[in-house]
């Protein structure tokens, strides 16, 4: 383990103690519920938007808890669910009385808790809804579009939702912004090595240095091909052709484009992605407008990289452009 | 009963790790267990004249919150669904039983969208329920069938493929495994079996 | 190797070529000199900030050219030098008639070839100055501080030395800020594995998985302690206790610290690095006042992390809060 | 001659590297060899009639950028210097070379900061002054006489600590591995003895 961290029981507090140390006038954590990450100003006039999941993906999820972007986060244990306590806490916390929507990424735990959060929410009179992000193209094919895993893409639906909330959206406005930006997306990854949890200190899975593992999940979930490891330009190459031939953007159409390294991967190699991935979209008359690069879902210290393709009407590039401040992400 | 029988399944845990392990990510052992402990504590808070349906509302939120999972969150929205339908009764008899047994069952099926053969726990409590409503009078023979028939469910999961949760993401690979959801509920109906209202 | 690369000969032209595809207008490479990369607007009205050394650092150097920091880099192959033309060209494009101040780490082959083209811009006119980063207090004993090595601490001369550029200060004044940034500041590292080099494809130095090294260099660099991997908190503390005993910062004061990833280490592992130096000053009566925790300053796939402390008076705070704005860093 | 004697460099390419890779970074076999190589090629660009003082400018402006790193601009400012010292001339004698030689060598040593026993290549540089002071009037004789001087300060570096440059942070491990920058020094002195001019 090439790890600096203390009792791995108390990786998770411990992390989260020293975020809300270093960012306390942007997050508070709630004092009877110290998993439920609100923005400090919540719940303002807006509607809510409470975001969660397993830790050890940052800046996902809480990262994403700002101005123009989530109200809340549920923090679960490392790559496992957080409560339906938990999210309740946070749903709470982000009600102005119009209501909060469950933004997050397609994960069996994380389903049944935010679908148990809801129950109980309602029955606080507190209206929710429910949009899952399920971008991951190589994690299921077309006809179960549904149960694809969620992954970078994420960070898009959080920034159009978060975006529409912030102008004073209704619930019902704010779900079809963020399904629609969920519906306008796609991601394919590549995993070069596997991480480590740092309570169980074994590798999430096995891959042989040399060998990449296309369609990878932030997990470490299996993808769709594993096979010696080529060149940026070969994997960039099924990436981005994965991506293509699900989304089918038309030539002349602008997109939004994110590459996002898992953790341990260089900057410098995710520029050598974005480098083919431009020259892919050039040549099929397709214009990237909007480009993130860098670390923005992660799981922890795994080695590679993903990239994601939202393709961009007027409504969604005027939400992207919007302002967003939270400790973690700005523009 | 109640708590002996959860206090039982203690001994289960290793077996729950390593099945949850095989095919998922192998903290089930931890969900049931510190479930379990979760639900007795929180059954010890409730005053002695708690209705079902409160008890049925308290183990729901403890065994929830417990370890946060999949597992936890269906068995706990089908204990509250239970106790909806349940409403304010003060004992449970066969029927009360029947009721909670279907209520959570079609709630967990509801909720987890699996079908029959998807190889999770629904496998294991469907066929209970009908070998609930097809016993005899004694409840030692009701639970006998019912522990029989998940047994068989369970030992017949090995051959299936995992379609739901975490399972499902390695396909063929989870062949061979029995569900460890599934078994967990083998273990609950066994130990309950082996509280003394039961044991012989 | 677990690296997404083409041909590794042309690592570093290929990074450069994505990053300028993805930031075409905020960076530009010079026609004649593509390894200098200027701000689109220079040279402006201003006095030019050049910067420079090693690539696979990045944000580290040209990163940092943009709005309110440098105003070119000279970017060298993988931990290597530029060449002195490259500086000469990045001289002449940043150079309005103030004069142009050499920011830069001390290493021998970057400031060899600084100090020549310092020398060829003399004899085309152009004034310099140059201040040198030697931050890693573990790199040489206090007697020998002109000697040290200059790591993330850059970050903050950037900072610092380009909000007084970007104001209209002289390039006298642009270097006493420079100097007076570098004089505040420390900065302690620990390394936990070591870099692959693209070309070479050889680990940088050894370190025996369990390992760590305290003082290790951004370029692998040996350290000052090796021993086994201690807890987050133990490391936080040899690292902080290092810059406290050199920088001596009274009771009473305000700082700027910024825990910075090398590479492979997750950002969840830098909270828990800051939370523990958090506490480490509070109980010495300093007092936190501007944080930056993320990747700055990095070494390819390093796993381990650098924290860096900056005394801050007036002047310094005002110029650390300056805007900023490069593809790479914004405030 | 200087093109023959610069062709005849690629021959120390390994040996070179594995001197700095030992304890340093390894680059300087390829920072000789294609600083040489570019050299050459800047020399084909002059006219015939280019004076000394051009010829060294030319020298110092190729080889700094053929590889940059530390030696390549050392020397490229030590070329610098000696090409301002030595004013325009069309040819070098004796007195010239020494010049060259001085101011080279002092150019490096301010700007590198490097003394006498720090493990760098001015350890080789300041006796070969020495040695072309004292040597009688046959010029062979007397770069027989810097070579030996150069070989013998070269074999005395590996018994040194290198105090300057990457490889000083390695500090005590320095010790038993001659300076590679010092081993360049000779080995360009010992191809200029083997080009035609001076082969016997
Ligand atoms: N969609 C579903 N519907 C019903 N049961 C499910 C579903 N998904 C998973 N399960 C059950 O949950 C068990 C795993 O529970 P748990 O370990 O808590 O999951 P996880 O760790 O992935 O959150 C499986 O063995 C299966 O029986
Ligand atoms: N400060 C210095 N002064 C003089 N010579 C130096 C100095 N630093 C290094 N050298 C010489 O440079 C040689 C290494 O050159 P080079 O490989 O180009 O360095 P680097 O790769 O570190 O830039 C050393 O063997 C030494 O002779
Ligand atoms: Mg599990
Ligand atoms: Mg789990
Ligand atoms: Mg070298
Ligand atoms: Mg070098």
């Amino acid at each position: 383990m090439r790890k600096l961290i203390n009792d791995p029981g108390n990786f998770v507090d411990e992390v989260l103690e020293g975020i809300l140390l270093a960012h306390p006038e942007k997050l508070i954590a709630l004092p009877h519920e110290p998993r439920a990450i609100v923005r400090a100003d919540a719940p303002g006039g807006r509607v809510g938007i409470v975001t969660g999941g397993g830790s050890g993906h940052l800046p996902v999820f809480l990262g994403y808890v700002g101005v123009g972007l989530c109200s809340a986060a549920a923090v679960g244990n490392v790559f496992s669910s957080p409560s339906a306590e938990q999210v309740l806490a946070a749903t709470k916390a982000s009600d102005c009385g119009k209501g909060v929507l469950y933004l997050f990424g397609n994960y069996g735990g994380d389903v049944m808790n935010f679908a148990l959060a809801g129950d109980l929410a309602e029955m606080d009179g507190i209206l929710t809804e429910t949009v899952l992000v399920h971008d991951d193209v190589l994690s299921a094919p077309r006809e179960r579009e549904e149960s694809r895993r969620g992954v970078a893409g994420m960070v898009f639906a959080f920034k159009c939702a978060g975006a529409a909330a912030e102008r004073g959206d209704s619930l019902s406005e704010v779900t079809r912004v963020a399904r629609k930006a969920v519906k306008s997306m796609r991601t394919a990854g590549v995993g070069l090595s596997p991480t480590i949890l740092p309570a169980a200190g074994k590798p999430t899975f096995e891959l042989p240095e040399g060998y990449m593992e296309i369609g990878i999940g932030i997990h470490g979930e299996p993808g769709s091909h594993r096979g010696p490891l080529e060149s940026a330009d070969q994997v960039t190459e099924r990436i981005v052709s994965a991506i293509l031939d699900d989304l089918a953007p038309s030539s002349g159409s602008e997109v939004a484009l994110l590459v996002n390294g898992l953790g341990a991967t260089p900057l410098e190699e995710l520029y050598l992605l974005y480098r083919h991935a431009h020259r892919m979209l050039v040549e099929r008359g397709i214009t990237i407008t909007r480009r993130y690069i860098g670390e923005y879902a992660t799981s922890l210290e795994m080695a590679g990289a993903s990239i994601t393709i939202m393709t961009l009407d007027e409504e969604l590039t005027q939400l992207m452009d919007a302002p967003a401040n939270s400790p973690f992400f700005r523009q | 009963m109640l708590e002996d029988a959860l206090a039982t399944l203690d001994s289960s845990r290793d077996e729950l790790r390593d099945l949850d392990a095989a095919i998922g990510d192998g903290d089930l052992g931890i969900t049931v267990v510190e479930g379990a402990r979760a639900v007795r504590e929180g059954l010890r808070t409730l005053p002695p004249e708690a209705g079902i349906s409160l008890i049925l509302r308290t183990c729901a939120q403890r065994f929830a919150s417990a370890n946060p999972s999949t597992m936890s969150a269906l068995v706990a929205a089908g204990l509250l669904a239970a106790s909806k339908r349940l409403g304010e009764v003060e004992n449970i008899d066969r029927a009360g039983a029947l009721v909670i047994l279907e209520a959570a069952t079609d709630a967990i099926q509801t909720r987890g969208g699996a079908a029959l053969g998807d190889k999770t726990v629904i496998d294991a409590l469907r066929p209970t329920i009908d070998a609930l409503q097809g016993a005899g009078p004694e409840n030692k023979d009701a639970l006998e069938a019912m522990i029989k028939s998940a047994r068989q469910a369970v030992t017949e999961t090995a051959s299936l493929q995992s379609q739901k949760g975490r399972a499902a993401w390695i396909g063929e690979r989870t062949m061979g495994h029995p569900d460890g959801g599934a078994t967990a509920y083998l273990r609950l109906l066994e130990a309950i079996a082996g509280t003394p209202s039961f044991a012989s």
